[in-house]
């Protein structure tokens, strides 16, 4: 049987930009790397019905979502020349204005980062068990959908 | 001579809409595979039909019926929403 | 005549983290964002016969530079649906491993952001007029070039 | 009586590679347009021949022969190479 160590993706909250900061400098001391590509996702204040979203209440299958990452990136790095890949998102509360989402692909050249970043967050999107609860202004809430 | 499956109970959990629907974990006995859990559910609670989900077995979205065993890993997931 | 107000995207030395941070930062209030697409261009120790890149100067012909940026900033506006975009580009000497582009756009949707980003970062590599000296480690030099 | 363009004098600008060769900024004067630009050019500077690079004139890159005056930007620009 394959060994498999899924690292973690997931975060309580929502993610800092002092954490993504952090991020990208600890790549200064990787020289061969030519380009960053990062995805952000932001919690919208969508409107529901004359009702705003307030913020988004994230739940996980964790297990099986760790899974599926590591399925990911295995994928992505046989197909693109990646240096590094870094992938995290939000579990409990985000509020409208902030980010849950956060993907950072490098390589020595921008063409892999780019189109590596690009698929792993449709995949991402597409595959992985994550469940947003939009909670309104008025405090009901309603289930987003993926589109 | 019962089926060995007969006495099977298999834990099955659930998320988004559908725990709110059945809680966060339900257990049924006697269900020798999928088509035969979700029947049952359907019964045990009919909101369920009105809910479009999958079904994943160890981790794995099933698309046709699939045999269960007591160490089966069974969660109903709707729709996706990460990110 | 048109009248055009190009806004400056130079500035001096390596882009920080802490100022793409800052960049992110001031987004949260903009709640009707739901994707940001980031790139950054890092300097590579290439190995050039034998030397490495130590650090790359740049310099720029910048009146021209900005009335390329504006024009190029006027067509992704006008292809995609943006909520706002923020290039930064660096003068001067910026060490390998340091960052000296970065391309920020922000969408209500994902494949907005990303695609005007990409493209935003192709067109600027090809039409603006700025030029990078490669200072290798035994003091030489050369000149690169965009592919 | 002489044409209008034979007292004037154009400054051009040059970038990265062909600065080093020629300098930062270089005047020439009687040059109606470009192509006799880079045809006094390369006589006083031999090396440009060698090098690839395109001409701005008023910031915009041209590529056919163009009319100059004195107030005529002209830039002479090698392979760019910024990001």
């Amino acid at each position: 049987m394959k060994e498999r160590k899924p690292k973690n993706i997931f975060v309580q909250g929502p993610i800092a930009a002092s954490f993504i900061a952090d991020s990208i400098q600890k790549h200064s001391s990787k020289t061969d790397i030519g380009g960053h590509s990062i995805f952000l996702g932001q919690v919208r204040a969508d409107k529901i019905e004359g009702k705003e979203v307030a913020s988004i209440e994230y739940t996980a299958y964790e297990d099986m979502a760790l899974e599926k990452m590591y399925t990911i990136r295995e994928d992505i790095f046989a197909k693109y020349d990646l240096t590094c890949m870094h992938v995290y998102h939000s579990l409990g509360s985000v509020k409208a204005g902030e980010i849950s989402l956060f993907v950072f692909t490098s390589s020595a050249h921008r063409k892999a980062a780019i189109d590596a970043c690009e698929e792993t967050v449709e995949r991402l999107k597409a595959e992985l068990p994550v469940w947003g609860k939009e909670l309104l202004t008025d405090e009901t809430y309603h289930w987003k959908e993926n589109k | 001579m019962l089926p060995r499956y007969y006495f099977m109970s298999v834990k099955i959990i659930l998320f988004g809409k559908l725990a709110e629907i059945a809680g966060g974990s339900v257990s049924v006995d006697n269900v020798p595979d999928t088509d035969s859990l979700v029947d049952l559910l359907n019964k045990r609670y009919p909101e369920l039909t009105t809910i479009k989900y999958v079904i994943a077995v160890d981790k794995q979205v099933i698309t046709e019926n699939t045999g269960l065993n007591k160490k089966s890993m069974v969660a109903l997931l709707p729709p996706f929403s990460g990110g």
